[in-house]
């Protein structure tokens, strides 16, 4: 990695230290206070032009940033990742280009509806009714929609938040539309957008299976059991070096010339084992909130739920066998 | 043994899918509070039989199969009776007649702070002062115990060159002046469950207090434990079909065909039937008097990393629907099941030494 | 209902101690030749009892358990022979009383080239003419396809939509016109077995050579599969517990403590206890005439992944050790486990369609 | 990867496909034929100083040759790192270096004896008597021992022969010595050997997974069943999908940034699940060696038994605790 990409990661890792109280976040939120710093240090617009207030960071940069900020807090991370990688790309080259403004210095609160049950919406005359159901961001003044064509519909909304199992500390619920929805593209961009934030994706993935595995390691290292540390117990040490061993190669090959489809796969089939192991390690402590590492185990097993089912798993199947199959 | 029980099996899975509603279960897990309402409940419909623990383990068995956080919250009130059951003296054990008619709720406290899975190396100290015993100490992680009326103490009584001498066991009352208890919160799952931290502070105990005989305490405990991870693996089981049981309504109603949901339904049915013939072998072993305490771990080892993977697995088979109220929760529930009642790295060691035993 | 045999099984287990030397073994193993001694040495110790089909499961284990080359090898040349005993006619029967006196050895062909585990799918013809039918086609990885006096044969014998009609058995003499067998070489494991490719040219069949009715032969099949599925679960079952058996004497002998091993231990034995359960409960139901073929399928598949962890595992825990003859054969043989009498796919579609089709 | 580690890399594999019949190799062995056009390309010396014949590669290209060769025949890979990683490093700097000279040119057949089971071996003033056991390349001529010392001893061995399971091109087998031996160092370099020789090994290793992986979606594009493709069955072809991933992400590691011990862990963690499952992808064909497939499974093992113990998850674990650990 080049100097420059480990000051980042420095600046970012000491970022996280200083400003995130991640227990906090879990149970309070991303509050508006965490939003504007993020914003402040240039996070939250990481790949959004300058002329909309963001830092128009390269790709590795986003991802360094991604990876820091998940090994704090999963949430912030994807409140980053639903800016830069599905809200931007969505309003990109539209009459909704100018909002990015105001998203990337914090002021405005975006989510992308990429769960995406509609519940009986209709549009009359880009007029939306009904209600969206499960909406990770239901807090947000602007959401994406991708229905048959790609719309931007504006708020403030009523919401009603349910309790969410992982990525807590953002708003997650359903929203009822009564309101003027905008159509910004003619066709849905879900899939392109979705292909290409498989690196960041990872960037996010790796950073949680770092952030777990680090907990984990650093208990076994002063916890002790029988009279001996934990990490003295071989089936626990040499398991979390392995999985040292895979992390360590997932982020070699994000960062380095590896096709992102391969990294996300190899992510996806390693961070739910790699964070209950993590949660396991640390005994009972570890079923609690307040060791901090539950919440990646959580948040694995909804990132998982989300972003990698049968229709992925397809994809990959043809990219690898480099044609369209006819599954059985 | 145990097909004699399918009355009794049906009856308990009516209660279970009756009283256990989306509504209650979502409530209590919220709330992260215990619901003494069902705990009544269930006794006035003579849902609790711990005369019969083939019985208890098919009530706990459906219970969780319903939802974990309640099942275990209904059935863990009695949690330590065996080793009065065993062990108790007389006044001992009309207080446990008292906790099966409801009056009292009952725990155990082993585990603490700087343990975890090393019971022998515990540091609450009962040492003999006259005709008392003075309680000191910490217990964490211990299961109502701050809803407990009374609770099973283990505590050392002198010391030992052999940290398994010079334990004893005690029935304490938790209204005991030196007795505090702090709840736990912010638990992952089976949070319908009561969980605390414990302190005793000069607590004074009577010699009636002692359950069974002086410096015996461990090998109570460690029979307690041989008996309790059958429940535990009980619980696992339950946990798994009600897993298996959302998944296969999630293919039914989605007329869902793919092959790759298809092998994973079959890998999960096929982990659950080997805990089920694990569990119950184990179990007539052990209701026979005959313990096996190697098939009693290897059906807790085993069923716990079932139950968790059942639940994973509804979680990724049901997508972005998982997230809904009862699969997620059921995911959050199963993971204590590799954490509590001696981890499966403990249960590990035990088969492993059982293997090297036999010929 | 298996106790009653511990003393059947110990002979079995004394018998394959005995019988199969190391020597005897790797030589069976390098020269990939069937025993054909050994065949007849545990025919006269009445080894082998076709009639009762829980002593052929015990003695299935026993003997793989030492040796699944030599085991299977002794096991096999009655392969087929519940169709002929459900299905066949008095002609067939009596070849079937030579077979068990050791006159003639058995085999069952119905894989095909092209088919592998699509058996509804298969392309050899017994069309009708006049009174004769007319065998053609070919059958792959036939068991016993190269040393059998008689074989089982599936062939279509009729056209029909539905590709699982039209299809019937025959009895097939090895000595007929036009029957060409070449032995496959370069076995992977079980290289004491014999495993042939064959032509069918023109082979005249009498009419009393088709066993049972005419267009049932897929049934009969199926039906012979549900059965023979148990003995490779009791095969996997035998080479799981004979791995284990070497991993045991190396900790033993080596004096290894390290916890590393220990796990690895407790978790074939937990592997190979599940393996144990599921096999003899669904042998129960299936020796009761009460089958329940997902139980049966879901030990099969299972078992042969237990067959395969365990052998893996003992090549790694032995380290290069495990290089010697006895672990690495164990290694090589477990693989077939996976593949034969149905690969674990087919198992697993099988086991996702009963699940579906319970409550 | 840079443009001239491609050209390399298509002309091993071409190289591979015309000269290596590797079902041959399999029964007869490595023939001297074979070693000497090894040697002729410069693949056999590899890593070897010019003036003694080798190639004097670098390391990148010494482990795209070894991954190349692996995928069609591990047991040529692992003689050419036996040579390169084993022998070169033992005689370095001693009075057997101008051994190499031979070694490299493919006249003189070398072993390092790094299973190490000496059955009674008598050292009697440099003179070596009694039983090597379980040699991999017990025909050769010069066998590095790892005793106290690091010595060498000359044949030609009377020599028994094994049965092996695994890089059967190589001969195996026990050597009654009855000779000479020369002691090169006055330390076991074992060790610092065998730790240089993770990446290499990792190549080889992957190398085989790739081979294997290759035959099984090759086989499975092509084979039906049911009147579908195996690769329309999805528990197939996610499987080996998966695995591809795996695959592609160890190889950006391997020839990137990351750790070899790291790399070398991963791999050894995966490669016997995938040989073993590209077996099982033949059906019953991957049963028989004809077809190519269950070799992989057979060195694959042989690899993590040889290569992959007790030892070496310790000294991991301690690298990932970066501290000795007192193992329970």
């Amino acid at each position: 990695m080049k100097e420059e990409n480990n000051i980042l990661k420095e600046t970012v890792a000491e970022f996280c230290d200083k400003n995130l109280d991640e227990k906090k976040i879990e149970s309070e939120g991303i509050t508006h206070g965490i939003t504007e710093l993020l914003a402040s240090q240039g996070f939250l617009g990481a790949t959004i032009p300058g002329k909309y207030s963001g830092s128009e960071l390269d790709n590795t940069s986003y991802e360094i940033i991604l990876e820091e900020i998940a090994k704090n807090s999963p949430s912030v991370a994807m409140k980053i990742f639903i800016l830069n990688s599905l809200y931007y790309p969505s309003v990109k080259g539209t009459s909704a280009e100018t909002t990015l403004s105001d998203a990337a210095s914090g002021k405005l609160n975006v989510a992308v509806d990429f769960i995406n049950r509609a519940n009986d919406i209709k549009e009359n005359a880009g007029k939306l009714s009904g209600t969206l159901i499960n909406v990770l961001g239901s807090d947000a003044e602007k959401i994406i929609l991708f229905n048959e064509n790609t719309s931007i519909i504006s708020g403030p909304f009523g919401y009603s938040d349910r309790d969410f199992m992982g990525f807590r500390g953002i708003k997650f619920g359903d929203i009822t539309l009564d309101n003027t929805a905008t159509v910004l593209d003619s066709k849905n961009r879900k899939g392109e957008i979705l292909e290409a934030s498989y690196g960041p994706l990872s960037a996010i993935a790796l950073g949680m299976i770092s952030g777990a595995l680090q907990k984990a390691i650093d208990y076994t290292s002063v916890r002790k059991a029988f009279g001996n540390y934990l990490k003295d117990f071989e089936p626990i040490s040499f398991r979390l070096a392995q999985f040292r061993s895979t992390e360590s190669v997932l982020r070699s090959a994000l960062y380095g010339e590896a096709d992102p489809y391969y990294v996300f796969n190899l992510a996806m089939e390693s961070i739910v084992e790699i964070a209950r192991y993590s949660v396991n390690a640390h005994g009972g402590y570890g079923y609690f909130q307040d060791f901090g590492v539950e919440k990646f185990y959580r948040d694995a097993i909804v990132m998982k739920s989300i972003f990698y089912g049968n229709q992925e798993l397809r994809k990959l199947a043809e990219h690898v066998y480099s044609e369209k199959i006819n599954f059985v | 043994m145990f097909e004699e029980y399918d009355e009794y099996r049906n009856k308990i899975r009516e209660f279970a899918l009756k009283e256990f509603t989306e509504e209650m279960a979502a409530e209590y897990d919220r709330k992260e509070e215990y619901p003494d309402e069902l705990r009544k409940k269930s006794l006035s419909l003579g849902i609790i039989d711990m005369q019969n623990p083939a019985k208890v383990m098919i009530a706990i068995e459906e219970l969780c199969r319903v939802d974990a956080g309640l099942g275990i919250a209904v059935t863990t009130p009695y949690f330590g009776s065996e080793v009065i059951m065993l062990f108790g003296n007389d006044r001992q054990k009309e207080i446990l007649q008292d906790v099966y008619k409801g009056k009292y709720i009952l725990g155990l406290a082993v585990t603490e702070p700087s343990g975890g899975s090393d019971v022998a190396g515990l540091k609450t100290t009962a040492m003999k002062q006259g005709n008392k015993y003075i309680l000191n100490g910490s217990k964490m992680f211990i299961t109502n115990g701050a809803i407990a009326d009374y609770l099973v103490v283990l505590a050392r009584t002198s010391e030992d060159p052999n940290p398994h001498h010079g334990l004893s066991t005690f029935l304490v009352n938790t209204k005991s002046k030196g007795f505090n208890a702090n709840k736990l919160v912010d638990k992952l799952g089976v949070r319908a469950t009561n969980t605390a931290e414990l302190q005793f502070n000069n607590i004074e105990l009577n010699e009636d207090d002692l359950i069974g005989e002086e410096g015996k305490g461990f090998y109570y405990i460690m029979m307690f434990f041989n008996i309790s991870r059958i429940y535990v693996a009980a619980q696992s089981l339950g946990i798994a079909i009600g897993a298996l049981d959302r998944i296969k309504s999630y293919i039914k109603e989605n007329d869902i065909k793919d092959e790759d949901s298809m092998f994973r339904l079959s890998d999960v049915g096929t982990h659950i039937e080997a805990t089920r013939q694990m569990t119950y072998n184990a179990a007539s072993y052990l209701f026979e008097f005959k313990p096996k305490p190697e098939l009693t771990s290897m059906a807790k080892a085993y069923g716990s990393e079932t139950a968790v993977y059942a639940a994973e697995s509804a979680m990724e088979m049901l997508g972005d629907k998982s997230l809904y109220e009862d699969v997620q929760r059921i995911f959050r529930n199963a993971k204590i099941m590799e954490i509590w009642e001696g981890t499966s790295e403990i249960e590990k060691l035990v088969i492993a030494r059982y293997i090297l035993k036999g010929e």
